[in-house]
């Protein structure tokens, strides 16, 4: 069966609703099967909340060290984090700001995206 | 012939999303393609087999049990079946199973374009 | 081979402001996507799909050149082109 | 018991979500009991756009009739109409017109408040 | 002493409101108010009782079963029950009573303040 | 008495512009509701959730004149005011 390259973007921000964390979950799930997957996981709109240094990670810990092991690192969309006034020195260390340029270069390497 | 995969995250009723999946389902079958579909979060409400709702002609449950019986595969995640309650999905229409990611993760292999919803 | 980009709500906002930078996007508005207004995408083809927009009475609030598709139309789309998913 | 009026506000469009539609009902529900309330119903927002003429109303009809038959008008505020570029010939014939201002006015004689 | 009432129309998990109605109407009990609580559309999936997830140490069902149980008047819309294949609330918690929209109107007429979660 | 205005999300927004306009306003922001730009609030009184506050990282986010707070105040606060709700 076919491995392939998964775009995961997420577009919700914590805590309101649950994507923001079982949108890990599933991150996970995809790369650890016996389908070993690839992924991107990138913060787009409101999603570049999670982002922030200041963010409450309690329940999304184990995903991300599985994640940050794997070798991925969590991007975000500088035109989304500009728009909320958002400045990279505001982010937590394991977030990479990328360009909107950037997304579309992710989408075009994808075989499948994802939104949560 | 192709193969058409959904990831359904929201339940019956309060949000269009299993309607507009269940539509596109229909019509990837209507076409001789096949059918995939992984029901997370409160996506693993809309099998539930008694939902009675006078408003509605044809029940959400009843939409996705006839697409199991074309040949649609439709899995559910356990995880989010027991935390809302639905014991492993003892109240489902038939042929919808319940299964967990690493079946997602097959749909998303097996699957020519995907759908998230 | 387009891009093709699904925008529903509420993600089909960030979806938009991508498909208006990728060259290769084309578009669909499904479900509350059809509120989208979808001018930064001069040039780009831009489908809607019918019962959405007309349920909701946005047929002429739509700009002429956005082509009205079905659920079997919306299918080959789907398998002929790359799905980016924003619902 | 005291009876009450209580100002409902619509703040999501239809189809997306059915909060639309379900709060018809809760309207209804309110003003029908043996707890006589009076409402108001106001449409701000995204809400709007239920108000448009061109709506298909069927699965609303019955409460928005109930509520015609009670002398209720359907409002819509002028504010998020402009914000959406919708012109007041755009909309329906039994929705009314108000500023934010007369919301606010609204806000200021209602004993309680729903938003759906 | 008060009463204050609550209006929920979400559902345990998905969304965060079942735990600010939930937190809200404990710290009015812990102040002596009285509380009162009609679950509207996926609200009456909160007090579901075989609910089970490893990742919470408490269930929301249970949040629910311990307002009732410290004197809150819940109340689930059957209709919405129902519809939701839940059969008139057979697996509630304790405490929970199916009723309807005139209930609504009576909390609407009984509570000091109302909110809308 | 004020009218307190309840503000989470996604209704918050058509709340918040509502108490710009409002003399009798105060507001609380919970839940997502916390993300919100109360800049136009300026001269009004504004509470948020210390605890969706908080998990989000926001407190050096917010004004300094946001009054954070508990349930417990909360509830004092809507028993005290006429609560409008924007969820």
């Amino acid at each position: 069966m076919a491995e392939k390259h998964v775009l995961f973007t997420f577009n919700h921000a914590p805590y309101g609703s649950i994507w923001y964390n079982e949108g890990l979950r599933a991150v996970v799930g995809v790369t650890s099967g016996i389908d070993e997957h690839t992924v991107d996981v990138v913060y787009v709109g409101d999603g570049v909340y999670f982002t922030l240094k200041g963010v409450e990670r309690t329940d999304s810990a184990k995903y991300l060290g599985t994640l940050a092991k794997g070798g991925y690192k969590l991007k975000a969309e500088r035109e989304s984090l500009e728009a909320r006034g958002i400045d990279p020195s505001e982010l937590a260390e394991d977030v990479e700001v990328i360009s909107r340029a950037d997304v579309v270069a992710l989408v075009d390497r994808a075989d499948a995206t994802i939104d949560f | 012939m192709a193969t058409l995969g959904f990831l359904l995250t929201l339940g019956p009723f309060q949000f269009e999303n299993w309607d507009t999946a269940a539509s596109l389902a229909e019509a990837a079958l209507d076409k001789g393609h096949e059918v995939r579909m992984f029901l997370y979060l409160d996506g693993v409400y809309n099998p539930v087999k008694l939902q009675t709702f006078p408003d509605l002609d044809v029940m959400p449950k009843d939409r996705f049990a006839a697409l199991a019986s074309r040949g649609a595969k439709i899995i559910a995640c356990g995880i989010c079946v027991n935390a809302r309650g639905l014991e492993k999905g003892k109240d489902y229409v038939e042929g919808v199973k319940v299964g967990g990611l690493p079946d997602f993760a097959e749909i998303v292999a097996e699957s020519d374009s995907l759908i998230t919803l | 081979m387009a891009n093709l980009y699904l925008l529903g709500a509420p993600a089909g906002r960030n979806g938009l402001a991508l498909a208006e930078r990728d060259e290769a996007a084309a578009v669909v508005l499904i479900q509350d996507g059809v509120y989208l207004d979808v001018k930064c995408l001069a040039g780009k083809k831009v489908y809607a799909v019918r019962k959405d927009v007309e349920k909701r009475g946005l047929a002429s609030r739509l700009p002429g050149s956005v082509e009205l598709i079905d659920y079997g139309k919306l299918v080959d789309l789907v398998l002929e082109n790359k799905v980016i998913n924003f619902a």
